[in-house]
């Protein structure tokens, strides 16, 4: 394990107390609490962490947070891996490891590195010139794409959980620098809900990086302080380690909490992030400022960093990211880092400032005898595995070398506009700043501190105070005392003078991450790719996962350069969510697994599943499929048994079904009739009480849509049913029908299908049987007819009895209160069992239905009319309703449209799939003309020992007789088929009827 | 000349990339054009490209409000394919793919066409019986499909979720093998430098606001660079439509709505094929720069704003997480929208107005990518010819009125649905 | 009054499920604290009828509701009045409420007549909601982890209810007490669903279940 | 989100509304032309701007609420009960440019 050189004795935000062990790529080394795997890194002088995308060029740690471009490690191994994770934000905890990423076979010796030399073939967009001809882009992609990516992801099952919290408030900060927490304190002390989100693990900001006073004791004191004020507010809460990502429509912001990433594993029951959806009423937004760099020759050896960055180091870390360290910034807050590295024992070569001036910071600089080269750049960076020295030149165009294994370079700050930009608006470019602004945030959105361009410090303090209380205001909260302003000491700046790039040979990254140069915005400039969006696009500027935080401004910048044109001519590319990338995990919370969407089970679920139930989806339900008794399992053969064994056995004896799903729709009020009378295609005028109707609802464009029966069980009082998938749909409409069109009429309608449990009973037995379920009821034919409705009981349970049938068979549906649902199935079965009644499932229902030749889903398939499905007789001329008007058109009744037939193998034997096209001469090669589709198939029909099909086929009833080709060309299956009609059992309906 | 190829690469090293030229000019508008195509996305270059290649129309200019390919054709998941069931456009479709396997030569431009397979998965046996459908309908159109069993499916795309926990247990898939992905902005722009070299003017930001009209006929068109005579127009802006033909009193089958993408941090190849989710809308790939790209359903609200909300990302999010558990610990690095131009059917209008030299080619939904070379081809026909060509000429404007619906997902008209 | 029926046993959705004890995290609360953060449990078997008239016709409704069971609709929407333990009328839309309680009668048959006076329309929807109660300080908590209700207490006190999505299932939640506590109406279908997520995001605060 | 202020529960996340669609269109009378039914079903104005359209509360109370809602920028402008007449009341309040 080797030592901490960098470390200092003392000082920072580290606990010396607690040491980390860890790992990076094959060596151990040792932290401390507090650490970032960044700083712990540079603590024992490793330098090379990464390297770049395209030229795989040695890259070290160059920031100390978000906006890190090239520390991207693979942290975590296995099922945990986490690829591009940026060393900066990676709190250390014990046992930690982490590798660096694309790089074969090792970080120091990589082969990639090649296409360093080869750079000058591979400059932007290379690809889009070449890979045309032979052997093929798909050859050359295969090579391609292994050299892209960065690094290793795993689709294997992450072993943590992710959650969600929603929230809602007054004022949301976000940012915990100084200018947020002072904003939080107006908020909270008014007495409003307050959210305060801060992305790192702690508040303070840029404080925690600086050695500021606030009232004359270290900056710390006053964080402490205020903190300690929010935390016993009862409506403020703050989030650590909780990045504000988006911002929404509604004023929504969205926010990543990671409640485990600092720590091995999460703890039991603790998710590892979560989701926080938080409602605010007015947004402050106090994210800071992220510093820029400015592009000279090779400013990508490891050892050049943001100055603001290697001040954070020091200060927070307590980390000597350098021993010789020269200092290059065209802005004042480059002398601060200056100063503190001297003060913490770095030799200082000399600032470099291209700027000719002598304001306050220059004087304390040279007070403390650090040399300022005036009007000068740095034009060179040397070292290929970390800094040796960088090329100064002088305002009269001199060169000297300067040894140094640090350059500290500040190209000036740019306010962090992200968030304020999600909803559309553009930030504005402010000349005398040389930076973007925040653009029209719109009322419910405040920016405070440098996040808006203000510097110092009791500055972004008081700007924190002003913009709460201009929220509080807007919310009426009353007017109370701002908190006193804190003394600090500032001395005056002078203004920062935009400097992009410094002309010179050799490569000028702009943005590291990409490896996209000040030659490759040129080139792309040159090719006409002018607009700054072509220009991202074309030489991905920004598109790393850093999105361009430190490299968007000075890219277009030299944009504007090349055009010629002003910086705010060029505008900037769009900022989207997230600020920093988020997790699938987190966006989807709980919902995984079986939880993915909720399930719906049926009142009888727990005896279907007793009674070896294979269950289907249907939408969000579970329906047993069918039936496996013991010793069958789930193979085809047993599969095919057990359905038709429910199939014979229903048709000849009784079999009882599960048909809660079906959606149920009470209707109440005396305009019922009006309502079923404009919803259907047929007539309910003359329905009497006690009695049901099957009926066909269209769309409003004349398709037929949904498909059930209405039952009339009172004078004003109406039972309807709808298919499964459309229960959902069809109560809306009636919803809006009633409120929207028709609000005269009066009707209430209730959707009840989670009350009643349904069953259905059928066979030839189920007379019987119902007889003997039904407390002393008269189910004889005259007393109970086709299409009739008793209200009774059933073991003392309420029931109502429908003598309706789908499987064309003798049948009764039951419903129960879904409470009493097992209990009455079990009396059923129980009484039942004599006369052979078996429950039987959705396979064997739609066997039995297609017998009958009863349409169902895939005949209703949102292109069909009511002719299409030989329903032509049920559209009534009498009145208008729903679809009618558009049901005429030439498109609909088309005389070549492809209408309902039954179909059987020729043979005998040969299954028509579904899905198998209909065609005319198997022959035929490609194109073949279509004549329709076999809809519905019953592998095996058990009561005529065949398979039979349902197809929808041109010409329809007038080819019975005919054969046609089931086509099924994707398992070379051609099968002749003879047109039938669709009625294939019972089509006189005697067994309905009996 | 300057013709694209390697050792172009190598020569124009030697002399540091400087003598590069413009992919495209930037010409002002001259006072008039024989045909003038609106919107510089994708389709708009392709039909510009393709009347100036096939067919002899004189001058022609593509007017593009902002910058070229920055509607939809910026911001699409790539996904090109021809598995369509329909006649009114299966052969459409199918000849549109035709035209991508050649693109690349065809424009002297990588646009990095990757047949990489398209993959449906099923949940159910009618699902699997409607891909059954489909693909059988393909194939007897001549066009590639295969219909894979769980195992099957299982074998390509291990990582699936083929555990007890599955929500939606996956029963197989549909295959389209030479369906795959396109690179979205080198099509545009690779289109752009292939219709320029032909002659054809790419006026950039300029943006159509008005049109001058005499009988039935647009004379000119008013733009933000001024006014531009005309012969006839063709409209290709896709989620835009409404925005003109409003300006020309014509009331259009057609809704706009967002539907959002997103791309995840680059990673090494980790998907190899496009697939797509069947218990809900979600489809995924994996660019060549690394980044995963996905999409799922609209936001179900009309939008011109190019990006969504939250609800409608966690379900994104969830359904891919249903399909590849193990996206779990991927991180999104961004996401965004586009205005699509929903129609009532689902499918595109491609062919004649009720205004004599207007061509109309709208109402993509989300499907329109994998339709650029074929829009293109199809509709320079019909504007050149004045009538649409055999395999668009069910794609009409009137098709609603005379109820010619081409409704592949049986939705009816509720153009947020499709 | 109303004619008096033996009402048949009921059987809940959550049978295969409910399991009392003590799960996840005790003491959450901080040091010193060992119990659970929230309390979780069925209340079964429950009578809810939703009756509905046209709008306009709150008042009668109102006083029909009076009359047939002592307790009037609270004014405003999204109000409770009445008792956990004897009937409450909650808001559920416009002119239409549930009218629930504990079951101990044939609540259906004797709300019917009283609507039927003036049209208004009754309907058993018992056995199609399963109610849940949740309670505890971190109940609000577990609530925020599923649904975007704001249930501060300045706003969605005791008294109040209100219909949204809970782990994306549709539900009616009310506010009982300071507890706070919480009744939940869910359709019984989603349940054991609910039921599940319910549990599964108590238990980092400590669930006992009832 | 889009925040809809449903007229019976008060600001809601639209999450929990379905959104039904265009609510300028009026269903035509039955014995209207085709031409004129043809235009209810099929055409929209689809305007960018101010939108006049339904959401219902479906996950809430089951209202129908009429909403303006701006679909360039998602802002809702004015929410309401069908009856309600919420163009006209914006362009008094002058929110709204007539025209529009
Ligand atoms: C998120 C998303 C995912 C998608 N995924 C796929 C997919 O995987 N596969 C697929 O096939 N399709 C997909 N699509 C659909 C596909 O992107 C589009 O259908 C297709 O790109 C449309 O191309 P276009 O050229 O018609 O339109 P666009 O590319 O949008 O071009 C229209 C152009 O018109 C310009 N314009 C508009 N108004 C004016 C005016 N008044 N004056 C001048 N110019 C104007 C616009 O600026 C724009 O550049 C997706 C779309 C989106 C948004
Ligand atoms: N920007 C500059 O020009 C500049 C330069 C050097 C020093 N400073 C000093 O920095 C201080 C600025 O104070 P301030 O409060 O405005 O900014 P700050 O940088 O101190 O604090 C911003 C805080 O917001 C957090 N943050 C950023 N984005 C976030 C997000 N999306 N979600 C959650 N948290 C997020 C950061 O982690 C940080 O803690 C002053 O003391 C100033 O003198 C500013
Ligand atoms: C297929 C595809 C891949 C993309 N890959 C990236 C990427 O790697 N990095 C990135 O920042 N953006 C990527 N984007 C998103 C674009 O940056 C941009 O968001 C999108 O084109 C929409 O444009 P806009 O955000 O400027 O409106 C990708 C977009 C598409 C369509
Ligand atoms: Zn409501």
């Amino acid at each position: 394990m080797s030592a901490q050189d960098r470390r200092l004795p003392q000082g920072g935000e580290v606990d010396r107390s607690t040491p980390m062990r860890f790992r990076f790529d094959d060596r151990d080394y040792q932290g401390l609490a507090g650490d970032t795997l960044a700083s712990a890194l540079l603590a024992n002088d490793v330098r090379l962490v990464g390297r770049s995308f395209k030229y795989h060029r040695p890259r070290g740690i160059f920031s100390a947070g978000p906006e890190e471009p090239n520390a991207l490690v693979e942290l975590r191994t296995g099922a945990r891996i986490e690829p591009n994770t940026r060393a900066t934000t990676i709190e250390l905890y014990d046992g930690l490891e982490a590798a660096s990423q694309h790089r074969w076979p090792s970080l120091r010796w990589d082969v990639g590195e090649v296409n360093n030399l080869v750079s000058d073939f591979l400059p932007a967009g290379f690809y889009y010139k070449t890979f045309m001809g032979w052997p093929g882009w798909m050859f050359w992609e295969h090579f391609i794409r292994k050299a892209a990516g960065m690094g290793r992801g795993t689709l294997d099952p992450d072993p943590d959980s992710y959650d969600k919290m929603n929230a809602h408030c007054d004022v949301l900060v976000i940012g915990g620098g100084p200018a947020g927490l002072s904003a939080a304190l107006v908020a909270g002390r008014s007495g409003a809900r307050v959210i305060l989100v801060e992305e790192t693990d702690g508040f303070g900001g840029r404080l925690r990086g600086e050695r500021e006073t606030i009232d004359d004791k270290p900056a710390r004191h006053w964080v402490a302080s205020t903190l300690a004020e929010l935390d016993g507010m009862g409506d403020v809460t703050l989030l650590r380690r909780t990045t504000a990502f988006g911002r929404y429509d509604g004023n929504v912001v969205a926010a990543l909490e990671r409640r485990a990433d600092h720590l091995a594993e999460p703890p039991e029951h603790i998710s590892r992030q979560r989701l926080w959806t938080i409602r605010a009423r007015r947004i402050v937004l106090a994210a800071g400022g992220i510093e820029r760099h400015i592009a000279f020759a090779d400013n990508d050896r490891p050892g050049v960093m943001l100055a603001g960055a290697a001040r954070t180091y020091l200060n927070r870390f307590a980390v000597q990211v350098g021993k010789i360290a020269t200092v290059f910034a065209n802005n004042d807050d480059g002398y601060r880092t200056a100063l503190d590295l001297a003060a913490g024992g770095v030799e200082i070569n000399a600032i470099v400032d291209p700027r000719e001036h002598g304001g306050t910071w220059r004087q304390k600089a040279e007070t403390a005898g650090i040399d300022v080269f005036a009007g000068a750049v740095v034009s060179r960076a040397h070292g290929r595995l970390g800094l040796v020295g960088v090329d100064v030149r002088d305002a009269s165009g001199k060169n000297r070398f300067l040894a140094s294994d640090l350059l500290a370079v500040s190209g000036g700050w740019n306010p962090n506009v992200h968030l304020t930009c999600h909803l559309g608006a553009k930030p504005v470019w402010d000349n005398a700043l040389a930076t973007f602004l925040p653009g029209d945030t719109g009322p419910d959105m405040r920016v405070a501190g440098s996040a808006r361009g203000l510097a110092g410090l009791g500055t972004c303090i008081t700007d924190g105070y002003a913009q709460a209380r201009a929220a509080l205001d807007d919310l009426g909260y009353s007017k109370s005392a701002l908190p006193d302003v804190p003394v600090t000491d500032e001395p005056q700046e002078e203004p920062v003078q935009a400097l992009w790039q410094v002309p010179g040979k050799g490569m000028r990254f702009v943005d590291y991450q990409d490896d996209v140069k000040v030659s490759d915005i040129a080139l792309a400039n040159r090719e006409g790719y002018q607009s700054v969006e072509h220009l991202k696009r074309y030489t991905t500027l920004g598109m790393g996962t850093d999105q361009g935080k430190t490299a968007n401004v000075i890219g277009l910048a030299v944009l504007a350069e090349e055009r010629g044109l002003p910086i705010d001519k060029v505008g900037t590319t769009t900022f989207r969510p997230p600020y920093t990338p988020v997790t699938f995990g987190a966006f989807v919370g709980r919902e995984t697994g079986l939880h993915y969407q909720p399930l719906r089970r049926s009142a009888m679920h727990d005896w279907h599943v007793a009674n070896g139930a294979t269950f289907v989806n249907a939408g969000h339900w579970l329906r047993p499929q069918y039936y496996l008794r013991d010793g069958e399992s789930d193979v085809k053969a047993d599969i095919d048994r057990a359905i038709t064994r429910e199939v014979t056995e229903t048709r000849g004896g009784g079999g009882i079904v599960d048909v809660s799903t079906l959606g149920k729709i009470d209707l109440q009020g005396p305009d019922t009739a009006e309502l079923l009378n404009r919803l259907y295609i047929n007539g309910w005028k003359t329905l009497a009480v006690g009695k049901a109707r099957y009926g066909l609802m269209l769309r409003e464009d004349g398709h037929v849509w949904d498909d059930g029966t209405t039952s009339r069980l009172g004078e004003n009082h109406y039972f309807m049913t709808t298919t499964t998938a459309n229960a959902g749909p069809v109560m809306s409409h009636i919803e809006y029908a009633l409120q929207v069109l028709w609000p005269d009429l009066d009707v209430k309608a209730v959707s009840v299908t989670e009350h009643w449990a349904a069953m259905a009973i059928a066979g030839p037995k189920s007379r019987e049987a119902l007889a003997a379920v039904l407390d002393d009821v008269d189910v004889s034919n005259d007393a109970l007819p086709f299409m009739g409705v008793v209200e009774c009981t059933l073991a003392g349970i309420p029931a109502r009895v429908f003598r309706i049938s789908f499987s064309g068979e003798l049948a009764y549906e039951i419903n129960v209160a879904a409470d009493c649902g097992e209990a009455a199935w079990e009396h059923v079965m129980r009484t039942g069992a004599p006369l052979g009644i078996l429950p039987y499932g959705t396979e064997a229902m739609g066997i039995m239905r297609i017998e009958k030749g009863h349409v169902a889903g895939p005949e209703l398939d949102g292109r069909t009319t009511p002719a299409d499905l030989g329903l032509g007789r049920m559209v009534s001329s009498k009145k208008p309703f729903l679809g009618a008007p558009m049901l005429t058109r030439e498109g609909l009744t088309d005389t070549d449209r492809p209408s309902l037939v039954g179909l059987v193998p020729v043979d005998g034997k040969s299954r028509p799939r579904a899905g198998a096209v209909l065609i005319a001469d198997p022959k035929a090669v490609p194109p073949v003309d279509k004549l329709g589709h076999v809809t519905s198939s019953a592998y095996l029909s058990p009561n005529l020992d065949h398979p039979i099909a349902l197809g929808l086929l041109e010409g329809g009833m007038a080819r019975e007789g005919e054969t046609v080709w089931a086509a099924f060309p994707l398992r070379d299956e051609m099968i002749e088929v003879r047109v039938t009609g669709p009625v294939f059992l019972d089509p006189d309906g005697e067994r309905m009827h009996g | 000349m300057s013709e694209y190829s390697v050792l172009r690469l190598i020569a124009n090293t030697i002399t540091g990339h400087a003598n590069w030229r413009r992919a495209w000019r930037d010409p002002e508008p001259r006072k008039s054009y024989d045909v003038i195509i609106v919107g510089g996305g994708g389709h708009g270059l392709a039909t510009a490209f393709y009347l100036a290649k096939n067919h002899r129309v004189g001058s022609i200019a593509v007017l593009e409000k902002g910058w070229l390919g920055g509607g939809n054709t910026g911001r699409n998941t790539t996904i090109v394919r021809s598995n369509y069931m329909l006649e009114g456009h299966a052969h459409f479709y199918e000849k549109s793919l035709q035209l991508w396997e050649q693109l690349s030569r065809e424009l002297n431009y990588n646009v990095m066409f990757s047949q990489r397979g398209v993959l449906n998965l099923g949940h159910s046996d009618a699902q699997m019986d409607g891909f059954a459908r489909r693909g059988n309908s393909m194939r007897l159109n001549g066009i590639d499909a295969e219909l894979l069993d769980r195992d099957q499916v299982r074998r390509r795309i291990p990582y699936l979720d083929f555990s007890d926990s599955a929500r939606f247990p996956i029963y197989g898939g549909i295959l389209q093998p030479r369906g795959g992905t396109a690179r979205h902005d080198a099509v545009a722009w690779g289109l752009a430098r292939g219709a320029d070299r032909l002659g054809v003017d790419i006026i950039q930001n300029c943006e159509v606001t008005g049109f001058k009209t005499q009988g039935n006929q647009i004379t000119a068109i008013e733009t933000t660079r001024g006014e531009i005579g005309c012969g006839k127009v063709g409209f290709a802006v896709a989620g835009n439509t409404t925005q003109l033909t409003s300006k020309l009193g014509l009331k259009m089958p057609i809704e706009s709505h967002v539907l959002q993408a997103f791309v995840t941090e680059p990673v090494k190849p980790l998907i190899d094929s496009v697939v797509t989710f069947g218990a809900s809308h979600f489809y995924i790939s994996q660019s060549d720069k690394g980044g995963l790209v996905l999409g799922g359903d609209l936001d179900f609200y009309n939008s011109y704003a190019q990006r969504g909300n939250m609800p409608t990302i966690e379900h994104v999010m969830a359904a891919g997480q249903a399909m590849i558990p193990g996206l779990s610990r991927m991180r999104i690095l961004r996401h965004w929208g586009g205005v699509m131009d929903m129609s009532m059917d689902g499918s595109p209008i491609i062919g004649t107005s009720p205004i004599d030299n207007l061509y109309l080619n709208c109402g993509w939904c989300y499907g329109g990518f994998k339709a650029t070379p074929g829009s293109g081809w199809v509709f320079a026909h019909t504007i050149a010819n004045g009538e649409p060509h055999p395999i668009n000429a069910k794609l009409t404007l009137d098709r609603f009125e005379r109820g010619k619906l081409i409704d592949e997902g049986g939705k009816g008209p509720f153009p947020g649905h499709h | 009054m109303a004619e008096t029926r033996t009402l048949p046993p009921r059987r809940s959705a959550l049978v295969s499920a409910l399991k009392p004890g003590t799960f996840g995290t005790l003491g959450s609360d901080g040091p010193g604290s060992d119990g659970p953060g929230v309390t979780l449990s069925e209340r079964h078997p429950m009578s809810v009828v939703q009756v509905e008239g046209r709008i306009g016709q709150e008042a009668a409704l109102g006083d029909a509701l009076e009359t047939a069971i002592g307790i009037h609709p609270a004014d405003g929407f999204n109000r409770v009045s009445g008792d956990e333990d004897g009937p409450r009328i909650l808001w559920v839309g416009p002119c239409r409420w549930y009218v629930a309680e504990p079951e101990s009668r044939d609540l259906y048959g004797a709300l019917r007549p009283a609507m039927g006076k003036f049209g208004g329309a009754t309907v058993d929807l018992s056995s199609g909601r399963t109610v849940f109660r949740l309670s505890g300080h971190d109940a609000r908590r577990v609530l925020a982890k599923g649904c975007s209700l704001d249930t501060h207490s300045s706003t969605f006190g005791p008294g109040a209810c209100g219909q949204t999505g809970l782990f994306h299932v549709s539900v009616l939640i009310a506010c009982v007490d300071e507890a706070p506590t919480y009744e939940i109406y869910a359709a019984r279908g989603y349940a054991l669903s609910l039921w599940e997520s319910l549990v599964d995001a108590s238990m980092e605060y400590g669930l006992r279940v009832d | 989100m889009i925040i809809i202020d449903c007229p019976y529960c008060g600001p809601r996340d639209h999450a929990e509304f379905t959104y039904v669609g265009d609510a300028a269109r009026t269903r035509p009378a039955e014995d209207a032309s085709q031409a004129t039914w043809f235009d209810y079903v099929y055409l929209r104005d689809n305007p960018r701007g101010p939108h006049l359209e339904y959401w219902q509360h479906s996950s809430g109370c089951r209202a129908m609420v009429k909403v303006l809602r701006d679909t360039s920028s998602h802002r809702v402008l004015a929410c309401g009960l069908p009856a309600d007449q919420l163009e006209a009341e914006q362009l008094e309040a002058g929110h709204l440019e007539a025209g529009q």
